[in-house]
């Protein structure tokens, strides 16, 4: 035991799936500790907010603390944030169109630029060759320019109650700066949010916890079922042989994924919860381990130390516990990890068709995908609310992989180098 | 001649690459700068196009109804959404009810001519009827309870003879208004031959898909296949006859590809290969913030469209649901859920707000928001987010957490629903999910369930018995803008007619039933004072929002129309100074379709 | 040593895998029988069946045809009690020692396995103990290097040797040793046969040795059967069948070992 | 004398296994093997006698490596060649070898010429598959094999047809030695003795010039070469002529060897078989004295210190131990059986 340990620890591939795999599960057990918020709460109202920090405005306009920075570049960045090289170019092809005379327009000069703006801006002219989309950025522009170049700062007033009448209650100069830690109210979104307005990286990680269940009960149905009926079939033989393989042949001609369609599709959407499809995935992916584990079984079965075993008295079944299968141990735990695997994706594969769980009553990495793909987050370049549940699912995958091809080598004699 | 076997295989080469051709050719060689594309109106491809068939697949030739599509086909009027007039298209001037308002007269317009050259007369209308009755048709169905005949006076003069109840009153004089303004006139020659090819049989009338068809809109069928649609324009169209539009309609073909799906035909907006989408595209907005693409919506803000019906989730009143028929359990659910999220989330804010636009029963265009007294019913129109005024709701009506379990229980049970709306209906689903997400907030514990639309709808349209479990609170959707709205749209919300019919599609699936309520439905139709109009339909605003039958999660748009003016420009915005106003209806519904003769090209 | 009575018999005894034309006859209504306390050879060249009769004997093949009769009955195994009562009466030693054990069982466990099936079971362990230890030092193994291994950690010829201390444990009547030293090296295939002889003195047992060395069939013992194609074609005793071999395929076998005082004839390939 | 075909110098080869052990499985072994001579060897399992065989042809891949000696064909010493020049000009050509069950090895869906035209044209590439099957179709009939063979398939073949099939092949370029690892131990006696048969023709008709033969099967080596050698925990531990081993051994291991024949022949179930207690020294760790020493009745405090060299006492007789070897016949004689 302490030597097949070893063995399989001293293969490199093992190591690496196993490190992955472990780093996958250990956050999925960590994260929620320090991030205690339930997964499908909606907490951004407006979809697909991308990844970032997101300060409090309110409480930041309100902080008590004021930091007056003196920066030389705060005017120039404002100024460029609010008003491109390209609304420039625009605003000058506006004022030409206009009639402006080119030679007086002074791209560069931000204040020229906005005087003569101000002076001939007219939404309700449309340019020939202007659409109502050019006009619609043009307005944009023209509400986004107000009171850029002030140097004063921007004043903040209320109504007051009893008289009904705006007062003053806050100038923010440009020199006041905030810091970010002071501000009572800010979320860091890893991975922004995605269309329902959940947090994605906290759905992601409950996501992946409950597809690895899905895999692992998958997995343990699966490999439970195709162990029994192979052993079963494979030592008993005869006619039990005979009705075993002809429900294997059954399950191996119908494509599986279709079988899985089907039944998924007819339990209805109501009853499908994360656990009952775990079951029906394994229900219907045991064929090739029952194969692989009767076929070894036949090959085990008239070994001498099944013989001496015989010989010594014991019964079917202690044969076949204690002289069977650990023979073929290695063989079912490496199954059982590919299982696994593919019992994750079969979810993803069905959750994507939306035949996966129930929706939204838990969060799995194949609804999630779906969710991304109905709300066409790949089209409209929300790349964080698909590609990192992709790559998770292709990590599981590929960790689990590797770990079967490093035990592959350690326990296949014909790999062995 | 006799064949060699190399002939028939050449010939047989031949005709294949022909066949494989043909249709490229049709497409490749529409000339960009006179088609319009389209998306979002046809999936699958068509049928044929006999317009008195309910299955002809034809999106954009064969639509009728409150905002009819009179591309192909042509209604005696227009209607708009947008001031909630008619306008005459076939018909010569308004049309005039006598005073009893028993008889509907309008005459047709004398320039007002087929495809083949003959004149539209009055027998064609009254024909149009006569077929519609005689073989049943949907249209004919719905509305033989109000419309007794269609008589032709002479050539041009059309009567419209309402169904009378026992007091001579007509019954539904709003009905019988809508017809002209919602069902296509076509041609009784045409009709006739069809009769004739058919035996009259109503089952081949019905299914043939009349190729022939004779026509008297601006386009007609120039090439379909299981890829696309695309319409020619008629220039011999009578339309251009200064009585009417003055021109005919700038772009020469109308084209509609058939996407996969609605990512295929959003990634076409995008790349500009589509002019108008008639397509739910989630944050619009990023198409032109982000993005930078020449496409813009009807308003250049949110809600970027105009709302025109409610989609709205029902309780279920049918006694099979414990606890919903106590009205403090159905208002403090629905003025506890978030309803600026389900705008922001699942309408990506493509909805006015309940700020913007206070809940009614009226869609948000400013013609039936003039409808009803705003002040008298402003205490009752929540805005929803009202967690504390929900739980005081509750407290007060003694439903509270008695066993300690975090939720509230009533009478000693506890208080659990599941809200339910069709699977893969995203934005519904994502609008249920916030309601669910409500009822935690307040201790009643909701949760979400989405079966197939099949299932759904078998289930909810099934009025003879009382709505199974997992129904308790469910989404639908409710009439748009149309001549009979918002009438129609409250008797739909409200009616108790429909209760116990085996299969209801017409409205009140929770099964609400309030005599005084009925009756009010029941009368505003003869009503035309508008003073007393606007009283009871205050009223029934009134009693509405006090029994909470159901409540409505957004306000969503007749069409989305949203456009790209990389080759068309001049497509109908707000304020764009037409008079009247093009609605944003695709330029292909009522009076929307004024809006194709202003098109201009961007780079003519 | 040797008595009259029969101990093992069989009439007709026929064994048939597959079914119609995939049909194969292994053992072809053989008829023997073996006297209590002789040694017994079965001489063949692989496919002759030999292996097959031997499963058969053992009760681990149901033959197709035939009786088998033990101790002067016919013999009854259709239960799993009556197997095994059947099975404290005929042991076996396979060919291969390193596939002959569970590699995943102790040393002791296979020993146990032997005092329990000698109705042992309940003794108390130091009894046990003692018994095991007594089995191996008779085939000079030191039981207290060996508790706690697995028998995978022995060479060939130990394992071998522990396969005898299991038959000294078991104390059959009859053994089947099925090529006990052809996959163990020379040097200790001396070790090995006498030690079995030995065990035949100690518990009195009929070995009935299996093998295609046609050598060591006449190495060891008292009657030798000839089998080939699933027939015996020639019997009797070691020197009568070896040296003075009447049947023709007997000579020819004979003809093609290689000998040390004797030309190797190659011509008569 | 003759010049010999194969002379080996001192060859060590060694394993390396996962844990990265070495183990000399070829420890300083040195073989001559003369033209029209042949040379077995034999030992228990695992002295190493099939790393020789592997070592001899110079043809290395992991887990196999060369360490040091030579490797001398005809001249041409091939020792610390590169692996796939050996395998494209020597291997077929120089030196030839067929492999226990080099039977298996057979592809069952091709047909026999195919491995013919495989092995000419890895070394001729353009010759033509005419001639190929000429040259095949004349060597079939010298070695006594049916031309109709080559147009079979190897499943169509019986397994002692199959051997033969394999040989004849392997030797079609006729190389100067060929090195046979129990080409006959999975085979009944009928058939070995065939393969044996064409073994030696192989010899008699000049195809091959030299063999190597290994087996543990003794009567059988005293049957096939001229030369015995034993091998013991990778060394050597006695060369001599066919006769002299068998009758007339020196070293105790392979006088407790030839021990333990048995043959069917009159007399045998006279002896008593020679047993050697023990196993075989791990090669990871073997001892610094005498590898025998362990299982040695002679043994001596010495032996288990010094190490030993194998001796030659002339005649082509050489043996490793310190025990001189009329010491060592005395004391046979003395515990005559």
């Amino acid at each position: 035991m302490k030597l097949m340990l070893k063995q399989v620890f001293g293969s490199g591939k093992f190591v690496i799936g196993f490190v992955i795999f472990l780093a996958i599960l250990l956050t999925v057990v960590i994260y929620p500790i320090f991030v205690p918020d339930a997964p499908l709460k909606i907490i951004s109202r407006g979809t697909f907010l991308s990844p970032g920090i997101y300060v409090n405005l309110y409480d930041s306009i309100d902080s008590a603390t004021r930091y007056t920075l003196i920066t030389d570049d705060a005017e120039a960045r404002r100024v460029a944030g609010r008003l491109s090289d390209e609304d420039r170019a625009k605003m000058r092809e506006w004022l030409i169109g206009n009639g402006v005379d080119e030679a007086e327009i002074d791209g560069a000069d931000t204040a020229q630029l906005l005087d003569l703006w101000e002076l001939n801006f007219d939404p309700t002219v449309r340019l020939p060759g202007m659409t109502n989309a050019d006009r619609n950025y043009y307005i944009r522009l023209t509400a986004s320019l107000e009171g850029l170049l002030s140097t004063e700062g921007a004043t903040i007033a209320s109504t007051n109650p009893e008289t009904g009448a705006l007062e003053q209650s806050d100038i923010v100069n440009q020199t006041d700066y905030v810091h970010v830690n002071e501000v009572a109210n800010s979320r860091l979104f890893i991975l922004g949010t995605d269309n329902f307005g959940r947090d994605v990286l906290t759905e992601l990680i409950s996501a992946t916890g409950v597809s690895l269940t899905i895999g692992f009960v998958a997995g343990i149905v699966a490999t439970s079922i195709g162990l029994v009926l192979g052993l079963v079939s494979g030592y008993v033989g005869g006619m039990v042989d005979q009705v075993i393989v002809f429900i294997m042949n059954l399950f191996t001609v119908i494509p599986t994924f279709v079988l899985l369609i089907l039944i998924s599709f007819s339990i209805g959407q109501e009853s499908r919860g994360a656990f009952t499809i775990a079951v029906v995935i394994g229900l219907t992916s045991w064929v090739w381990t029952s194969r692989a584990v009767r076929a070894q079984v036949i090959s085990l079965r008239n070994r001498d130390h099944v013989n001496l075993s015989k010989l010594s008295g014991h019964s079917i079944a202690y044969i076949l516990a204690m002289d069977i299968l650990p023979y073929i141990a290695s063989y079912v735990v490496m199954a059982l990890i590919l299982q696994i695997s593919s019992g994750i994706l079969a979810e993803a594969g069905l959750s994507i068709l939306g035949l996966g769980p129930r929706t939204t009553e838990v969060p799995t990495l194949g609804l999630m995908l779906n969710w991304a793909m109905i709300y066409q987050a790949h089209i409209l370049n929300k790349w964080w609310a698909y590609l990192p549940i992709i790559l998770v699912i292709a990590l599981i995958s590929f960790s689990m992989n590797l770990m079967n091809t490093g035990l592959d080598q350690v326990f296949n004699p014909a790999l062995r180098d | 001649m006799k064949f060699t076997r190399f002939t028939i295989v050449a010939l047989l080469l031949v005709a294949l690459v022909a066949v494989s051709v043909a249709p490229a050719f049709a497409q490749d060689t529409l000339p960009r700068n006179e088609t319009l594309y389209f998306n979002g109106q046809q999936w699958g491809s068509v049928v044929g196009w006999n317009p008195y068939s309910s299955n002809n697949n034809n999106a954009m030739a064969i639509s009728q109804g409150d905002n009819a599509r009179v591309l192909m086909f042509e209604t005696p009027y227009l209607y708009n959404m947008l001031d909630g007039q008619v306008y005459p298209l076939l018909a010569d001037g308004p049309f005039a009810w006598n005073d009893e308002r028993t008889e509907l007269t309008f005459s047709i317009k004398p320039a007002a001519h087929w495809s083949d050259g003959t004149p539209v007369t009055a027998a064609d209308v009254a024909y149009t009827w006569a077929t519609h009755v005689k073989y049943s048709t949907p249209t004919g169905a719905g509305n033989v309870d109000y419309i007794d005949d269609i008589v032709a006076l002479d050539d041009s003069t059309v009567v419209v003879k309402a169904k009378l109840n026992d007091d001579g009153t007509a019954v539904n004089p709003l009905i019988v208004q809508a017809y002209v303004s919602s069902n296509y006139v076509i041609q009784m020659a045409w009709t006739q031959a069809l009769e004739e090819r058919v035996a009259e049989d109503a089952t081949a009338f019905l299914a043939d898909t009349a190729e022939d068809v004779v026509f008297s809109g601006p386009y007609y069928k120039f090439f379909t296949d299981d890829s696309k649609v695309i319409l020619v324009r008629d220039d011999n169209y009578w339309g251009q006859d200064a009585s009417m539009w003055g021109s005919l309609p700038v772009p020469k073909y109308l084209a509609h590809t058939i996407f996969k799906d609605n990512a295929a035909g959003t990634t076409a907006l995008q790349a500009g290969e589509v002019d108008v989408s008639q397509q739910f595209n989630s944050n619009v907005q990023d198409l032109w913030l982000v993005d930078g693409l020449p496409i813009s919506t009807y308003l250049p803000e949110a809600p970027y469209g105009i709302g025109a019906s409610l989609p709205t989730a029902f309780f279920n009143l049918t006694g099979s649901s414990f606890g919903l028929d106590n009205l403090a359990v159905r208002k403090a659910i629905a003025i506890a859920v978030d309803y600026p999220t389900i705008i922001a989330n699942a309408m990506t804010n493509q909805s006015a707000t309940f700020d913007q636009v206070p809940r009614s029963l009226m869609n948000p265009t400013p013609g039936e928001q003039a409808l009803y007294d705003q002040a008298a019913v402003a205490d009752l129109q929540w805005a929803g987010n009202d967690i504390e005024g929900a739980k005081a709701i509750l407290d007060e009506a003694g439903i509270v957490d008695t066993d300690g379990d975090g939720w509230r229980e009533l009478d000693g049970q506890k208080l659990s629903y599941i809200a339910t709306c069709p699977n893969g209906w995203s934005d519904w689903q994502a609008a249920i999910e916030v309601v669910a997400a409500a009822g935690a907030e307040i201790g009643i514990d909701i949760t979400t369930n989405f079966p197939e639309w099949s299932v759904y709808q078998t289930v909810v349209t099934k009025s003879d018995a009382p709505l199974p479990e997992g129904y308790d609170i469910f989404m639908m959707w409710s009439a748009g803008a149309g001549p009979t709205q918002p009438w129609g749209r409250i008797r739909n919300l409200l009616s108790s007619e429909w209760l116990g019919m085996a299969s209801n599609w017409s409205g009140n699936w929770g099964g609400y039933s309030n005599s005084e309520v009925d009756a009010l439905i029941q009368a505003i139709p003869s009503v035309t004072d508008e003073a007393e109009l606007k009283d009871m339909y205050t009223q029934l605003v009134d009693m509405y929002l006090t029994d909470i039958p159901s409540f409505t999660l957004m306000y969503r748009p007749q069409s989305f129309h949203t456009v790209n003016e990389s080759v068309w420009t001049n497509f109908p915005y707000d304020g764009d100074g037409t008079e009247p106003p093009v609605p944003p209806l695709d330029l292909m519904d009522g009076w929307s379709v004024a809006g194709l003769y202003n098109l201009e090209l961007v780079n003519p | 040593m040797k008595s009259d009575k029969v101990i093992l018999s069989g009439k007709g005894v026929t064994k048939i895998f597959g079914f119609g034309s995939n049909k194969t006859v292994a053992v072809d209504h053989v008829d023997f029988s073996f006297r209590e306390g002789e040694v017994i050879s079965i001489v063949g060249e692989s496919g002759s069946g030999k292996t097959t009769l031997a499963k058969i004997l053992l009760g681990l093949l149901k033959q197709t045809e035939g009786e088998i009769y033990f101790d002067g009955q016919l013999r009854d195994i259709r239960s799993h009690s009556k197997k095994k009562a059947y099975w404290q009466n005929i042991q076996a030693i396979f060919q291969d020692p390193f596939s002959s054990y569970n590699v995943f069982r102790k040393i002791d466990a296979v020993l146990l396995d032997c005092i329990r099936m000698r109705g042992g079971g309940r003794l108390p362990y130091d009894k046990k103990r003692e018994m095991m230890r007594e089995a191996c030092s008779f085939v000079n193994l030191k039981f207290d290097e060996l508790t706690n291994k697995y028998p995978f950690e022995l060479s060939g010829g130990q394992q071998q040797r522990l396969m005898i201390a299991r038959i000294f444990l078991l104390k059959p009547k009859i053994l089947l040793a099925d090529e006990p030293t052809s996959m163990i090296d020379a040097c200790s295939r001396a070790t090995i046969l006498d030690m079995l002889m030995d065990l035949r003195n100690e518990v009195g047992m009929t070995p009935i040795f299996i093998t295609h060395d046609i050598g060591l069939a006449y190495y060891v013992s008292d009657t030798v059967y000839i089998m080939e194609h699933g027939k015996f074609v020639e019997s009797g005793s070691a020197d009568a069948v070896i040296l003075h071999p009447k049947k023709q395929y007997t000579q020819r076998l004979l003809s093609d070992v290689p000998k040390l005082h004797e030309e190797w004839d190659l011509s008569t390939v | 004398m003759s010049k010999p075909i194969l002379e080996v110098n001192e060859l060590t080869t060694n394993y390396v296994t996962r844990f990265g052990d070495k183990i000399f499985a070829v420890d300083h072994v040195s073989v001559k093997v003369d033209d029209g001579k042949s040379v077995g060897i034999a030992g228990e399992s695992g002295c190493g006698k099939s790393t020789l065989a592997l070592s001899l042809m110079g043809y290395y891949f992991p887990p196999l490596y060369y360490a040091s000696g030579d490797i001398i064909i005809d001249g041409q010493n091939i020792s610390g060649m590169d692996p796939d020049v050996v395998r494209k000009t020597i291997l077929g050509n120089e030196i030839s070898y067929i492999p226990q069950a080099a039977m298996n090895a057979l592809n069952p869906t091709q047909k026999v010429i195919h491995f013919i035209e495989d092995v000419i044209q890895a070394h001729y590439p353009h010759t033509p598959k005419k001639e190929i099957y000429e040259l095949a179709r004349e060597r079939f009939e010298l070695l006594g094999l049916p031309a109709e063979v080559l147009q079979k398939y190897s499943v169509e073949l019986s397994g002692g047809m199959k051997q033969r099939t394999v040989i004849a092949t392997s030797v079609i370029l006729s190389p100067k030695v060929l090195i046979a690892d129990e080409p006959s131990s999975a085979l009944d006696v009928t058939s070995q003795k065939m393969v044996i048969k064409m073994i030696l023709d192989l010899m008699e008709k000049g195809i091959i010039k030299s063999l190597i033969f290994i087996t543990h099967e003794l009567p059988l080596l005293y049957n096939v070469t001229d030369d015995i050698m034993i091998m013991y925990a990778g060394q050597i531990v006695e060369r001599g002529s066919a006769d002299e081993m068998v009758f007339d051994p020196i070293h105790p291991y392979t006088k407790a060897l030839m021990g333990s024949i048995i043959v069917p022949e009159e007399g045998l179930r006279d002896v008593k078989l020679t047993a050697i207690p023990g196993t075989p020294p791990n090669l990871k760790n073997p001892p610094s004295g005498c590898r025998f020493a362990d299982r040695c009745k002679f043994v001596m405090p010495e032996c288990r210190v010094r190490s030993v060299e194998l001796r030659d006492i002339g005649g082509g007789r050489s043996y490793r131990c310190i025990i001189p070897e009329e010491d060592l016949r005395k004391a046979y004689k003395s515990e005559k059986r």
